[in-house]
């Protein structure tokens, strides 16, 4: 039977969703958003899913939110929707919903998958950690274009946002308290997130978990202007940025020059490999995320 | 009802919801909430399906997916809010001078 | 049921309670700076009760610190957090409930 | 020794450009342009293997299916990928001459492009669902970035528009492999293709993927966001959108049809998207004529191309298979060379009015020459390969004996005729010359490479079509 706290956060989940859609202010809809991406965040923890629960936390809602209340600022003053347009949505949402569920409901119940392909195989990819396996190994032409996602967006945001960041964040010489706080704050989570890269190969962790904690720590280091915004003429900034890329890209050439496929690893080198290319990623999705944000003061502008 | 059922047609209610509401509201905003909404949507019910197996480890491999479709769509989004932002700040701005000819 | 397991659910229970107050606090308080006030205080104070009782029933002592560990860190966001969002407010001119707003004569 | 990795090549040269561009800035333009040549070599490298051997397939990190993921590489895929690799090396030396060197648009424009193209070259040799995803993601976000460029409010709000339909379009894609990995387990095409049969969760999943890649191609009525989207773009970026990047959610559709679905489902839901691609050759072209911008012109005739090719799908079979591929390529071709063609003019003149270029071809007559060789194709007139795509296709209608798809592709070509001699009719008014224009030819160079690349298809299609048959369905 199903328990009840699965019962609750399966049917919470849609209504939150509801909310966070059809609420009139627009800042009420971000918080419930962030209520709602850590009450997801709760669904994954019960689906055994810690990995996923990690990287929604952290990614999915924390940066993500933080990025919808620095976008708010610039926002003019919504209009709440129409009623005829809040029922039709909801009409089709129904409708879609309803017509979506009874097709997954027919889906075979047993497990089906590639689970076990990957647990009988994952002795090989040098990491224990199946989840970890498959992104970095099984799965890694996938990883390495998602990274590639991920750093194309931060130069489609940079170009787009050049130079003028006069609508920033708010920086504002803040209190001593909270700069004591600070300092308290951010060395801890540089630990935690060298912590999650070097367990992620036995236990849920990893580069996206680790470097979402220290971008984290990163606009903290912004928000309190205890650390100059990030721009691309700085050298350490494009080190770090393209760390991460630039050592996927070699673990994906250099076999090919061994007549080997692409991103093979060298037998029995899986594992350290992984583990460098995962503190280069986590260097460089830190920076990504961090360039994510509108940055505080105008980055310094030069022509031609 | 076995709980990753009551979970996956919890995700495509999300979905639904999303996608209706990324489809049919106004607010370019509502929209980019709408769509991270329905990508959770998406994700749980990969997650979901992942969990089949009443005994032993879930199946990585759809969280494996699930962990590169939320980078992806946090990509998305933020390039999404810098537009928003952009189109809102220019607003007061010229037209890009640094544009040939 | 041991006497552990009686103090550990009286320390949870407490524990709720708090959170329970300041969640009553952060929606029947009048501005912004006493909702905060409310919230970090109670929840934080909340939050260490449910941590007492959940180390009393842990299986082991690392599980105990880790739980401490938890504890710590929300105390600390919190902390910061509260100090960033009211300083935000007040540099935006939000009035404490029953006084000018800041920068203006009263 | 396997010999050299083609395939791998194609996708890590231009990636190898983007990295080096970022790290260089100052050398960004000669990078892209490196490697943009080495990848139209890595390309040329794969259709050799493909037509010596048949379809090849390597896989990635050395793990095999199901397990791991393979590049696939079929005549479908090599064709396309050497026709994109020939205009990306075109829109890459056009982009040298029309960005300042060294100006921030060109900082951001030669990295996202060879972005771009890495997702495009993994796209188009991907045979994994999610990967295909993946890879569209890449495609679809950097071209977000490229139509941003532009920079003012007109192309930040277009991108915007883009980029909230192809969000829509990717979730909806996104939950239809997550329907068929939950039903079948496996996430490669040609396992997928093998297990799949008729029922409940294969139509759910068809539905989404469809609509998802209907979305981004765009498939009418789903097109909003095109127009906008390629007229405030920059010239380059137009250009390679609707030639390069544009076609690429139909060529996901394609592969995904015939690899997995077009068996177990029937003509039905063919036809359906049939009847959508005539209805979108016909109200774009329409729209097209009625256009006062060049620029919106050659976006709108770019839709009703992408209507055309879906053509493919209803007529689905080895001629109008082939019929469908050449006309990709040599629209690649043909609507690089009108949007280079249409920059040019709107540099020169200032503006891009319709009714305000008279005599203008007098002024700018290889810039004109190259807009109507590439409107030849276009329209389907021989000797271009626009008129061997869409014979080839009005070939199976008949075949078929269903001559209404026929219909649709003669209608589509009669109203591209008229809107690209509307253009001509203006320009070639006699006008006396009053002064000689200063500037450089290599943009007009380029367009009218490319213009005739579009007709030296329709002069030698055997290669191609042989190249194109290799692997494809019978």
């Amino acid at each position: 039977m199903i328990p009840p706290i699965d019962l609750l956060l399966a049917t919470a989940l849609p209504l939150i969703a509801w909310r966070v859609l059809a609420t009139d202010e627009l800042p009420t809809s971000v918080v419930l958003f962030i209520a709602f991406g850590l009450l997801s965040a709760l669904a994954w923890a019960r689906l055994d899913a810690p990995d996923v629960a990690l990287v929604e936390a952290a990614v999915g809602t924390g940066l993500t939110g933080a990025l919808l209340m620095s976008s708010l600022r610039s926002m003019e003053r919504p209009r709440p929707p129409s009623p005829w347009r809040a029922r039709a949505i909801a009409l089709v949402a129904a409708a879609i919903a309803v017509a979506l569920a009874s097709v997954v409901a027919l889906l075979p119940r047993g497990a089906l998958g590639l689970g076990p392909a990957v647990l009988a195989r994952s002795e090989e990819s040098g990491v224990a950690q199946p989840v970890t396996a498959v992104l970095m190994n099984f799965r890694g032409h996938d990883t390495h274009l998602e990274m590639l996602v991920l750093l194309a967006a931060s130069i489609g945001v940079l170009s787009i946002q050049h130079g003028t960041a006069s609508h920033g964040v708010d920086t504002a010489p803040t209190s001593s308290v909270v700069m004591m706080l600070v300092e308290l704050i951010v060395p801890a989570l540089v630990v935690l997130a060298g912590y999650l890269v070097w367990r992620g190969s036995r236990a849920p962790g990893g580069a996206f978990q680790a470097g979402a904690i220290l971008a984290g720590g990163a606009v903290l280091l912004l928000l309190t202007r205890r650390m100059a915004p990030l721009s691309l003429e700085r050298q350490m900034v494009r080190m770090f940025l393209f760390a991460g890329p630039v050592l996927f890209f070699l673990v994906a050439a250099v076999p090919l020059g061994f007549g080997g496929d692409m991103l093979e690893y060298p037998r029995g080198w899986g594992g350290s490999l992984i583990l460098g290319l995962e503190s280069a990623l986590t260097l460089s999705i830190a920076t990504i995320l961090t360039m994510f944000f509108p940055q505080g003061a105008p980055a310094p502008r030069r022509r031609g | 009802m076995p709980p990753w059922l009551a979970y996956a047609a919890s995700g495509v209610s999300l979905f639904a919801v999303g996608m209706s509401a990324l489809v049919l509201h106004g607010e370019v905003m509502r929209k980019i909430l709408a769509a991270n909404v329905s990508a959770s949507g998406v994700f749980l019910v990969l997650v979901a399906l992942a969990r089949r197996a009443p005994k032993g480890p879930p199946d990585p491999v759809p969280h494996a997916l699930v962990l590169t479709g939320i980078v992806v769509s946090v990509s998305a989004t933020a390039l999404a809010l810098a537009l928003v932002r952009q189109l809102r700040h220019g607003a007061q701005l010229g037209p890009s001078d640094e544009r040939r000819r | 049921m041991t006497p552990r397991t009686v103090i550990s659910a009286a320390l949870l229970i407490l524990g709720g309670a708090f959170f329970l107050a300041g969640t009553l606090g952060l929606l029947r308080f009048p501005d912004v700076y006493s909702r905060l006030h409310a919230l970090t205080k109670a929840d934080n104070l909340g939050l260490g009760f449910v941590a007492v009782g959940l180390s009393i029933e842990a299986a082991s002592f690392a599980l105990s610190v880790k739980v401490f560990i938890v504890w710590a860190s929300v105390v600390l966001a919190s902390g910061i957090s509260s100090q960033l969002i009211a300083g935000a407010a007040f540099r935006a001119g939000v009035a404490p409930a029953g006084k000018a707003p800041p920068g203006e004569a009263p | 020794m396997r010999g050299v990795p083609w395939l791998e090549l194609t996708i890590l040269a231009p990636l190898c450009g983007a990295l080096l561009g970022l790290v260089l800035q100052r050398a960004v333009a000669v990078l892209a342009l490196v490697s943009s040549l080495s990848t139209a070599v890595a390309s040329a490298g794969v259709a050799v293997l493909v037509a010596r051997h048949g379809t090849i397939r390597r896989s990635v990190g050395a793990w095999e299916l199901p397990l791991g993921i393979q590049l696939r590489a079929d005549g479908l895929a090599a064709l396309v990928l050497v026709a994109f690799a020939v205009v990306g090396v075109f829109i890459t030396a056009y982009a040298m001459v029309h960005f300042e060197p060294g100006s921030r648009a060109a900082r951001s424009f030669f990295p996202l492009w060879l972005f771009a193209w890495t997702g495009l070259d993994a796209l188009l040799l991907s045979s994994d669902v999610f990967n295909l995803y993946v890879t569209l993601e890449l495609t679809t976000l950097t071209s977000v970035g490229l139509v941003a460029t532009g920079g003012d409010p007109a192309a930040l709000s277009s991108a915007l528009r883009y980029l909230l339909f192809a969000m829509a379009g990717s979730l909806l894609y996104l939950l239809g492999v997550a329907l068929l990995y939950g039903a079948h387990g496996v996430l490669d095409l040609d396992l997928l293709g093998a297990v799949v049969t008729r029922g409940p969760v294969t139509w759910g999943a068809l539905a989404l993927i469809t609509c998802g890649l209907a979305l981004k191609a765009p498939l009418f009525p789903l097109h909003g966001w095109l127009p906008a989207a390629y007229a405030s773009a920059p010239v380059p970026v137009s250009a390679l959108l609707s030639g390069v990047v544009g076609k690429c959610s139909l060529y996901v559709l394609v592969r995904i049809w015939l690899g997995v679905f077009g068996v177990p489902l029937g003509r039905a839901p063919a036809v359906l998207i049939g009847v959508l691609g005539a209805a979108g050759v016909l109200w774009a072209s329409i729209v097209a004529c009625r256009q006062q911008r060049l620029k919106l012109l050659v976006a709108y005739s770019s839709i009703a191309q992408l209507g055309t090719i879906f053509l493919v799908f209803p007529l689905m079979g080895r001629a109008a298979f082939a019929g469908g591929a050449y006309l990709v390529i040599s629209h690649a071709c043909a609507a690089a060379a009108m949007f280079i063609a249409a920059g040019t003019i709107e540099q020169v003149v200032g503006h891009d009015e319709i009714d305000r270029l008279d005599g203008l071809a007098h002024r700018l007559p290889l810039t004109f020459v190259a807009f109507a060789l590439a409107g030849v194709s276009a329209m389907g007139m021989p000797p271009s390969g626009g008129f061997v795509a869409k014979w080839l296709l009005v070939r199976t209608a008949f075949e078929l004996h269903e001559w209404w798809w026929a219909a649709v592709i003669l209608i589509g070509g009669l109203l591209s005729a008229a809107y690209v001699f509307r253009v001509l009719r203006g320009a070639f008014v006699p006008a006396p010359i009053t002064e000689t224009i200063r500037r450089s030819r290599a943009s007009d160079l380029l367009a009218l490479g490319l213009a005739l690349l579009a007709l030296a298809l329709g002069l030698a299609p055997d290669l191609p079509l042989a190249l194109a048959a290799q692997g494809a369905p019978s």
